[in-house]
């Protein structure tokens, strides 16, 4: 009864939310400072180049085209055996959901995830990659933030 | 002549600078609110305009006056324009008899506390207006819950103001602080907590936010309203926060009065505690439910200042006065 | 693409023989509603139960009431559609006991134009579960206190999860939905 | 329809209102008419946590009847499963609550285990175990984050947030994605763990119980937060079983009814944890099962790292073969999502795709007994109620 006269049960929150009234705010100024995501974040996709920098890996098998659930990869190769290469190489990034299973199926590692994630766009032209804006250094499109 | 004129036209200039000033505080009210809980929840608030975001109140004002002015078509039009105008100017008007300092006001009432009672509760009827010609279920019942809150809490913000006003002798605020040797609270702990309570719930704030409550009825009152007509009720808002405080400065804590520092500094030093503990006590609590906050209203807090003004009479009868 | 394999499961679980009178629930009902059952069968440790749709009812009131069984929870009522079978339509009763952490699973046979008991009396949630049933597959339950569209709008045509709709829905159906419903806007 | 509103408001006004209530003797006036006021609370509305519509009749501030609208976030998931392979499907599944999305998988993985009869390893049963438990503490911070700001008490969600805010960082270190995570495979996971995740995981096991404190400061005792939760969307344990009600929302009507505890799957046999059951009945003891559960769940997170220290390395993945075929049959598996029982019922013809996939949303189930609960009530007490039962649309739509 006393304790409830006294408020005391209101005053505990009244000092929680004081003490961190004086604390670090723990939030990140996101277009101005951003956080570098972890090695295994699922960004865009994009092709891998083989060792000798001579082109990319891929095959062109068609397994991540057929694995992909949201159908947003188009493939079409020329060739036979190890020397068949790709020749359309389409992701519709606007259809993509990020899953991984064509990173995961692909038998010679020839897609890789970036770190770049921001993929909101004005132009839904510019989010369909083609087998030239795949092989492209991701860091050129990342967002600067003039301060 | 000459004395008419420039009596009018100091007063002309007192008024223009009272109420720049507070209109500019009420617009950085905003800001300081947003600050103080942004850090209380471990974030910064406005950070973008300007350095730490204070062009931020700007920015708003801005948005606002450009925004489209939307009119429901359920609406009744005259009221649905009137009721912020009413809500503004209710609680601008306030200023007139607020007492900064021993010699700075615009106009020293010698009923000053019972023109600030019944001026705010005016405003309230801007509100309920705004509720009704919204054409809108939400508005209708945000403006029926503050005006049952509103009016029942009035009751209570004046009973508490009585106490004091009995050991003064006066409804004059100058006359009030001049009477406070030892500040009010001393004397009167139980009316100042009765005050703040009833003065949270005067200007709908958390806890006690019921007319405008976000999770319920969307935003109250003012769901259909945009640009400045919302801006006049936003503004109107705030501006009724510092009156409850200034008042609470000026009964409780003895206005301007203080060592070293001029009065007006005092004054404001004080009146921002209150501020600050406003929006405080938004940053931590829930919010009460309406028939729950009714039953404070009237089964605790009506017992408990009327017990207050009868014991403070008896004492000021035995002893007569402090 | 549904006949043939669905034939190849009713041989494969008559191959291994199971003594069914070892379940409760079966003693249960053969004790009390001696022809109720159609066909028994045992699949990674899950009864089955195929009744005769008339007993639907009388058979939860059972297995609700007895105390040795206590289904007092409908997890959930499920359509299945068979086009290629006599009896197209399957309606599948999940039933748990929270006091016997055990699961039973009932199922019914219909035709075409068949209707079955709703077991809203027995468990009040059947009611939502039989109404996304209605949704999806249009079939009908007797008794049902609301039947009507739950998850689709109420003037949706067709039945959804039918093996006969199209994944995308009948063509041409989707521009003349939007142009219906969009006709106000549009006006705008 | 006039005369049935009427005699709910004659009903109504006999339980009693603050206003008083109708004794047996009271003549009502008949050219008084009474109209109930109709609200349509959503589908856009601040607290119905998505496109939830609920028709609301009132007298005054008071319920008389209500009636829930869904399927505003109809997706179709079931039509779709049919036409997708069983792998395929995975990442559909994140999509149905996705706060919780590696509880979702589970469900998933475990019932086309379960039709194919795969034997997972035991390491990845552990770090599948420890992801669904976090899932599980992410996906009822934000249920208090959120229930919290429809009360009132804003600051409480940003405390939530801070720590959910964490678990995202550890699912992203392990997964790759911070809300839809697509970590289960069928066999296992899709990657072992990184080497850093588990010391990580151990500080936030550390340091979680300390922030529960500052909710419980604000909350826990608070006389508003009570007198809002206390006594408020009362349902008893035979009238929520009856509706469907499962999962942490029927344990705080006292029934003691946990499928890791009752049917334990996957490794929570050899796990200790408590069963949090409050018989309170209302919001306040929802709030409790919640919280402790809470509590529990970051023990479980701490015996998984314990026992995933103690034995490092090891296959994470069953030999499942490429072109997945599992045998005739049908299943049915449920598991212990956040919300309550999550079922995935499977029938299979023996191709590569479903032929037919039902699932058994614990949300869609909940919602049921919303009604029930707010009749009666008060406007502001349904936005408790909501809160209570914690709905997610995606997984009440599907």
């Amino acid at each position: 009864m006393v304790k409830k006269a006294l408020m005391v049960d209101l005053i505990t929150g009244l000092r929680r939310t004081f003490y961190y009234f004086f604390t670090k705010p723990i939030t990140v100024q996101y277009p101005k400072e951003k956080l570098q995501p972890f090695p295994r974040f699922r960004g865009f996709i994009r092709l891998t180049q083989k060792e000798d920098a001579s082109g990319v890996k891929c095959i062109a098998c068609g397994m991540c085209a057929r694995e992909c659930p949201s159908q947003c990869i188009e493939v079409k190769g020329e060739g036979k055996g190890k020397e068949r290469y790709p020749v359309v190489f389409n992701i519709d990034f606007s259809r993509c959901i990020y899953c991984g299973f064509c990173v995961e199926v692909c038998p010679v590692g020839g897609l890789e995830f970036t770190s770049f994630y921001e993929g909101a766009e004005y132009d839904l032209e510019w989010l369909h990659f083609d087998i030239a804006k795949l092989q492209e250094d991701y860091k050129k499109w990342e967002r600067t933030f003039k301060k | 002549m000459d004395v008419l004129m420039s009596d009018i036209l100091t007063a002309l200039i007192r008024i223009i600078v009272v109420f720049a000033l507070a209109l500019l505080t009420v617009a950085y009210l905003t800001y300081l609110e947003r600050k103080v809980i942004g850090h209380m929840q471990v974030r910064m608030g406005p950070m973008r305009v300007g350095p730490h975001g204070l062009l931020q109140p700007i920015a708003d004002g801005l948005k606002l006056f450009f925004k489209e002015d939307i009119v429901p078509t359920e609406g009744y039009r005259l009221t649905f324009y009137f009721a912020p105008i009413l809500c503004l100017v209710c609680a601008l008007i306030l200023f007139a008899v607020i007492p900064f300092d021993a010699k700075f006001m615009i106009s020293r009432l010698n009923i000053g506390l019972l023109y600030i009672l019944s001026i705010a509760s005016v405003g309230v009827m801007g509100i309920i207006l705004a509720g009704w010609s919204s054409g809108s279920k939400y508005s209708l019942l945000g403006g029926l819950r503050s005006a049952a809150q509103i009016f029942s809490y009035e009751i209570f913000l004046g009973f508490s103001l009585m106490g004091p006003l009995m050991i003064a002798g006066s409804l004059d605020l100058v006359k009030i602080v001049e009477a406070q040797s030892v500040p009010f609270i001393v004397y009167q702990p139980v009316a100042f907590v009765i005050y703040l309570i009833a003065a949270l719930g005067e200007i709908n704030r958390v806890p006690f936010d019921l007319p405008e409550a976000e999770s319920e009825l969307v935003a109250g009152f003012h769901t259909e309203y945009s640009g400045m007509k919302f801006a006049y009720f936003f503004l109107a808002e705030y501006a009724n926060m510092i009156i409850v405080s200034a008042i609470a400065t000026i009964v409780f804590l003895a206005g301007w009065k203080g060592p070293i520092l001029p009065g007006w500094m005092w004054f404001l030093i004080k009146m921002f505690i209150f501020i600050y503990f406003f929006i405080w006590v938004r940053a931590t609590f829930p919010r009460y439910r309406y028939d729950q906050f009714m039953r404070i209203g009237w089964k605790i807090m009506l017992p408990l200042v009327l017990a207050n003004i009868f014991v403070t009479g008896v004492v000021i009868l035995f002893i007569g006065g402090y | 693409m549904a006949e043939e394999p669905i034939k190849d499961r009713e041989k494969a679980d008559s191959e291994v023989p199971i003594d069914f009178s070892k379940f409760v629930e079966v003693r249960k009902i053969k004790e009390k509603y001696p022809e109720a059952i159609v066909d028994l069968k045992y699949f990674r440790d899950e009864l089955t139960i195929v009744l005769k749709k008339e007993y639907l009812l009388n058979v939860c009131f059972l297995l609700r009431d007895d105390p040795e069984t206590k289904y007092n929870f409908l997890t959930e009522v499920i359509g299945v559609h068979y086009p290629n079978r006599e009896k197209p339509f399957e309606v599948v009763y999940h039933l748990y006991s929270v006091e016997y952490a055990r699961r039973v699973r009932l199922k019914v046979m219909l035709g075409e134009d068949e209707e079955v008991e709703s077991v809203y009396p027995v468990w009040p949630s059947a009611n939502w579960y039989e109404r996304e049933c209605f949704d999806m597959f249009g079939i009908r339950f007797t008794n049902h206190p609301d039947l009507r569209r739950i998850l689709l709008p109420e003037d949706w045509e067709g039945y959804p999860l039918r093996k006969d709709y199209p994944l995308e829905g009948p063509p041409g159906y989707r521009e003349k939905w939007l142009k219906e419903h969009l006709s106000l806007y549009n006006k705008l | 329809m006039a005369k049935k509103i009427e005699s709910k408001v004659i009903d109504v006004l006999k339980r009693g209102t603050p206003f008083g209530r109708l004794e047996e003797g009271d003549v009502f006036n008949e050219n008084l008419k009474i109209e109930d006021v109709w609200i349509n609370m959503g589908p856009q509305h601040p607290s119905t946590h998505g496109v939830l519509r609920l028709v609301l009749a009132l007298q005054g501030e008071r319920i008389v009847d209500m009636e829930v609208v869904i399927g505003y976030l109809h997706r179709g998931t079931e039509k779709l499963a049919e036409f997708r392979t069983y792998h395929q499907f995975i990442p559909l599944t994140d999509r149905l609550d996705y706060l919780a999305s590696p509880a979702m998988n589970f469900g998933y993985v475990l019932a086309v285990e379960k039709l194919a009869g795969i034997e997972v390893p035991i390491r990845a049963e552990y770090i599948r175990v420890l992801m669904a438990e976090l899932a599980r503490i992410s996906s009822h911070l934000l249920w208090l984050a959120t229930h919290a700001l429809d009360i009132g008490a804003m600051t409480v969600f940003l405390y939530c947030f801070r720590e959910r805010e964490m678990i995202l960082d550890l699912f992203e270190m392990a997964t790759g994605g911070r809300l839809i995570t697509t970590y289960y495979r069928i066999g296992g996971v899709a990657n072992d763990l990184p080497d850093y995740f588990l010391d990580r995981c151990e500080e936030f096991c550390e340091i979680f119980p300390k922030r529960v404190e500052d909710y419980d400061a604000l909350l826990y005792s608070n006389r508003i937060w009570l007198s809002r939760t206390v006594n408020i969307a009362k349902i008893s344990a035979e009238k929520g079983l009856a509706l469907g009600l499962s999962g942490p929302s029927i344990r705080g009507s006292g029934v003691n009814w946990d499928l890791r505890r009752s049917n334990p799957y996957s490794v929570y046999d050899k796990l200790d944890f408590e069963v949090a059951v409050f018989d309170g009945c209302d919001v306040y003891a929802r709030y409790l099962v919640r919280r402790k559960e809470m509590l529990e769940s970051c023990k479980i997170v701490k015996q998984c790292i314990e026992w995933l220290k103690k034995n490092p390395g090891g296959e994470v993945q069953a030999k499942v073969p490429k072109v997945f075929k599992p045998p005739v049959g049908e299943v049915y598996q449920a598991v212990e999502a956040p919300k309550g029982e999550l079922g995935f019922y499977i029938v299979s013809d023996g191709s590569q795709r479903p032929y037919r996939l039902k699932i058994r949303a614990p949300s869609f189930a909940n919602l049921m007994s919303l009604p029930e609960m707010c009749k009666g009530h008060l406007v502001a007490d349904v936005v408790a109620a909501i809160g209570s039962i914690d709905v997610v649309l995606g997984e009440v739509d599907r």
